[in-house]
């Protein structure tokens, strides 16, 4: 990926979030406090303004820009992990003009421990981290194939994780606290990290966000 | 029209207009829009004391700066914690040579944005310590303290910490300090009725009429079970014994008491409600010094009220009664007793 | 339950152990237990404040007692006026050889109560003199002022005969400077929602869903008229130019502001509201001078607020910038500005 | 009437105003703030426990007494003024053992202007002056008469003056704000006050309370 591309994956984000922010909203009422929608939309909208206003071919630094307007814009608690992931990403493509899958896994690879350690969080503690795990371990089995083959596996396997999360326990953010620790409902920062390998497999493979 | 509001999306822009613009003499807006901070700046070599946090629950926070207590506030979104960014800006703007303590409440988006920008914040060389503050005992087990959410209780870590951050306390001995005073803190809340959000107009929760929920959360979140007491009395009984069995409160142990309102219960029920509070107290030998009754920690106009205690040690009377100078904290003692 | 009391007969006594339980450093009961003073009076040879009103209001009357504010306060039933006997003895309580002002809320019970206890007083040979109050100009036309209730508007005159009567004014000093608090003062309030008695359980009038009741008095009586504003800056436009008109307040002039909630409206809409008040003073060039934003007068938690300009005359500056030690009253500046 | 009598006066009325509690309640809150009911029920509760605890044949000092339980009872606006009627008899009969029409027709007409001074009122106001001012010209009427057939014309004329204030716009009082000031409503306080007249004839024809 170019980093036009990058460009346009930000811009599909923002339309994807933007058209899910009521699913989204509703996944998080039944569980948290109902403004994940809300977040992800205005704060992938900033990420795509942050992508527009920064020149240049260096693909890192888009995808670092990218993370900075995440940052600023969700809030709550998925904020400052969601861009954790684009800042992970930018660190890990820097200088690069080509976004490549070795970037992809190291960005990845290295967000899940920072997400881990951020959010206190295990895998199978009901968060995102259920979708972006299986994507990563999606993207290292694809490690040597090209982008759009490699996001293709990780966004399958994010949205099984997604899905996954249904059966278990709430151990950290609000949804700890929903009866029976949410156990039924299926999490929304798993269902947004889903979205995000979708939506992002469909701009490398070359199709409308 | 139930909420005077002009646009939800200005809402906390809106807000902080009318505060800096009625306050001015006292507070004002940081380098940021939305961080607030004193006025006159605390003098150079003093620690620096921050906090981010969701708005929706004011005076805490916002109107708790001021001379003896907090230097900078990061506004976040109604509860929603504020970004790293906007956190970072309230550490910068507190911070006058000698590092800065930055208060986060334990709740899963206030921990995560705060560390976040504590690692931003070390980046550009700034010191910067996070305290966590957790009191709430119905949101984990005894012997899982760690696990426990902020609630009104984390008004004695402000109060105390802010006061020896004034008289030039060092930054370790201000983590020292804080995390004695959160240790000693215990916090259980009742809610009667739930607050409207100021974004949908719709009421937060709901709860069966009669019912009362202990252990709401600040942002309503459940916490113990609901109870069905007939009077204030009966329901303050069924309450003090898990906050004085928890630590536990010991006869003669003196301690800070807090009765906080979360918004839509009247100043005349507090005062009942404290009545009853302070019979217990008796009851139990512990000698409360000093009690704090009112409105702090708010949920929008929620019905309900928290009690919080937090064993003394001289150094925390001291600090809690050092003055304050901010425009929503007041706590007065006779001027020559 | 939906309020926390004991038992409705009991009310007023439960909240004044209460009060007196948590603020024992700063207030105690008098002689008669419906009365509330200072722990230590003020010293001999100075004027005395006295307040009889009813309860419900809270933290108005009873939480202004102390140093720089009310001396003694007589407390009514919610919402009735106390007897003269009882507010005899808060007049009594208050006396410290120099006579005593008795400051009276412009309504019906409270202004015949307060005369029958001015003829006991002075049967007994104290010296007190009535202040009548009233600033709400929906209740009765310009030209007809003596006519109009009470408002939250009143604070401007204990704040300010409290600081000087604490300084040593005389009693005609303070009646004159009372006199002219009052005569600069104007208050408008607007209600969205009713407030629930604690006697009955019930709300305490009904509104239509969406509109806003300009004038509502502060037991709920009917004002001026309903309006449906579709937001907080078009209803404070709406209410401005009634309290600027009246005066009228003129370019130039500096004024005290008090935007009051009723008790259910957030701090954050208080502060929303006070960004209009500011906003629509500059347009006028009016003056603002250390406003004040807060839940001070209320009527249980009724939904909605007041605003209140009092023009500024040098005495009364000062007057307002006076230190206060009273429970729940608090407008710091700058220690040194 | 004896002052045994004058107790049994106070008993017939505390449970006269006991009786109409909610009734007066109804129409204070149709106009003002409803309390009237329990103000005037807990006040002449009062007034008979402080007569009751008085000794002695003075009829002056009974009614003093009971001038005291209702000043610190009732409470409000009317408590004040109900106080006034009683003191006033009480001063007017001062030292005697029978009460007699011409200490009733002082005391009633010195109340009369103490209560219109207290609460800056006029008859025509409706308030509970509009009882008064008709009940004591048809005690004038009857100066020379028995007291209770002074009494019974005064009770009639009280009530009828209650029942025409539903014609009058409230000047006074909390019912000056209600829609129209009050017209088409009697005034409570003038209501309590033909039951005081109507309750006090029962008493001094010897009737039951
Ligand atoms: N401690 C945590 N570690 C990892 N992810 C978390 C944690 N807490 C919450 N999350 C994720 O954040 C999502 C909720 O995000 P959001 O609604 O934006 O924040 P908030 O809970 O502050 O309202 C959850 O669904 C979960 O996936
Ligand atoms: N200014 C006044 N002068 C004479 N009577 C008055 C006045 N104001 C009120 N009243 C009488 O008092 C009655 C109301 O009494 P009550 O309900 O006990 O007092 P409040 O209005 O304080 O609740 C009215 O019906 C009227 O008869
Ligand atoms: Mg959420
Ligand atoms: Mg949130
Ligand atoms: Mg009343
Ligand atoms: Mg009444």
């Amino acid at each position: 990926m170019t980093a036009d591309e990058v460009r346009a994956l930000a811009d599909g984000l923002a339309q994807a979030y933007a058209r899910e922010r009521d699913v989204l909203a509703q996944l998080d009422a039944a569980t948290g406090d109902g403004d994940h929608g809300a977040g992800m939309a205005r704060g992938f909208d900033r990420a795509r303004a942050a992508t527009a206003e920064i020149d240049g071919d260096d693909v890192g630094a888009v995808l670092t820009a990218a993370g900075r307007g995440v940052m600023s814009g969700v809030g709550g608690a998925s904020g400052a992990l969601f861009a954790s992931l684009f800042l992970a990403l930018g660190a890990a493509a820097a200088g690069a003009t080509t976004l490549e899958t070795e970037h992809v896994v190291a960005g990845c690879a290295d967000a899940l421990s920072r997400i881990a350690r951020l959010g206190r969080a295990e895998i199978g503690d009901k968060t995102m981290l259920d979708a972006l795990a299986p994507a990563l371990d999606a993207l290292r089995a694809h490690a040597d194939d090209a982008l759009a083959d490699a996001l293709a596996a990780a966004a399958l396997a994010a949205r099984e994780g997604a899905v996954a999360t249904v059966a278990m326990c709430a151990r950290h953010g609000r949804a700890r606290y929903a009866p029976e620790a949410g156990v039924g409902h299926v999490d929304p920062g798993a269902v947004s990290m889903a979205i995000l390998f979708e939506t992002w497999h469909d701009v490398a493979r070359g199709g409308a966000a | 029209m139930r909420k005077l509001v002009n646009d939800p999306d200005r809402l906390v822009d809106d807000m902080i207009d009318g505060y800096v613009a009625a306050y001015g003499d006292l507070v004002s807006r940081g380098d940021h829009p939305r961080v607030v901070v004193r006025r006159r700046s605390k003098p150079r070599g003093r620690v620096g004391i921050a906090i981010g946090n969701g708005s929706g629950h004011e005076p805490i926070a916002l109107g708790w700066i001021g001379a003896g207590m907090l230097d900078a506030n990061a506004v976040g979104e109604v509860f929603a914690a504020p970004p790293p960014d906007l956190v970072l800006e309230a550490i910068r703007a507190s911070d006058r040579g000698a590092g800065v303590l930055l208060l986060v409440s334990r709740h899963a988006g206030d921990v995560i944005n705060a560390e976040m920008a504590v690692e931003l914040a070390r980046a550009e060389g700034l010191r910067v310590e996070p305290l966590l503050m957790y009191d709430d005992v119905s949101s984990a087990p005894k012997g899982r303290e760690e696990d426990r959410r902020g609630a009104p209780g984390t008004t004695f870590v402000y109060k105390v910490v802010g006061a020896r951050a004034e008289e030039g306390a060092s930054l370790d001995e201000l983590v020292a300090l804080g995390s004695r005073v959160r240790d000693a803190t215990r916090t259980l809340a009742a809610a009667l009725a739930p607050g409207v959000s100021p974004l949908t107009g719709r009421p937060m929760f709901s709860l069966p009429e009669g019912e009362v929920f202990l252990g709401m959360g600040v942002h309503g979140e459940p916490g113990l079970r609901s109870v069905t007491s007939a009077t204030a009395d009966e329901l303050v009984r069924e309450m003090m014994p898990e906050i004085l069995d928890d630590l536990p409160f010991e006869r003669g142990d003196e301690v800070l008491v807090l009765v906080n309102g979360m918004g839509g219960t009247t100043l005349m029920e507090l005062l009942v409600v404290h009545r009853s509070v302070a019979a217990v107290l008796e009851e139990r030998g512990v000698v409360p010094y000093r009690p704090l009754v009112g409105s702090f920690v708010t949920t929008q106009e929620m019905a309900g009220f928290s009690i919080s205690l937090c064993r003394l040690d001289d150094e925390i009377r001291r600090a809690w009664d050092a003055p304050v100078r901010a425009p929503f904290f007041h706590r007065p003692e006779e001027a020559n007793p």
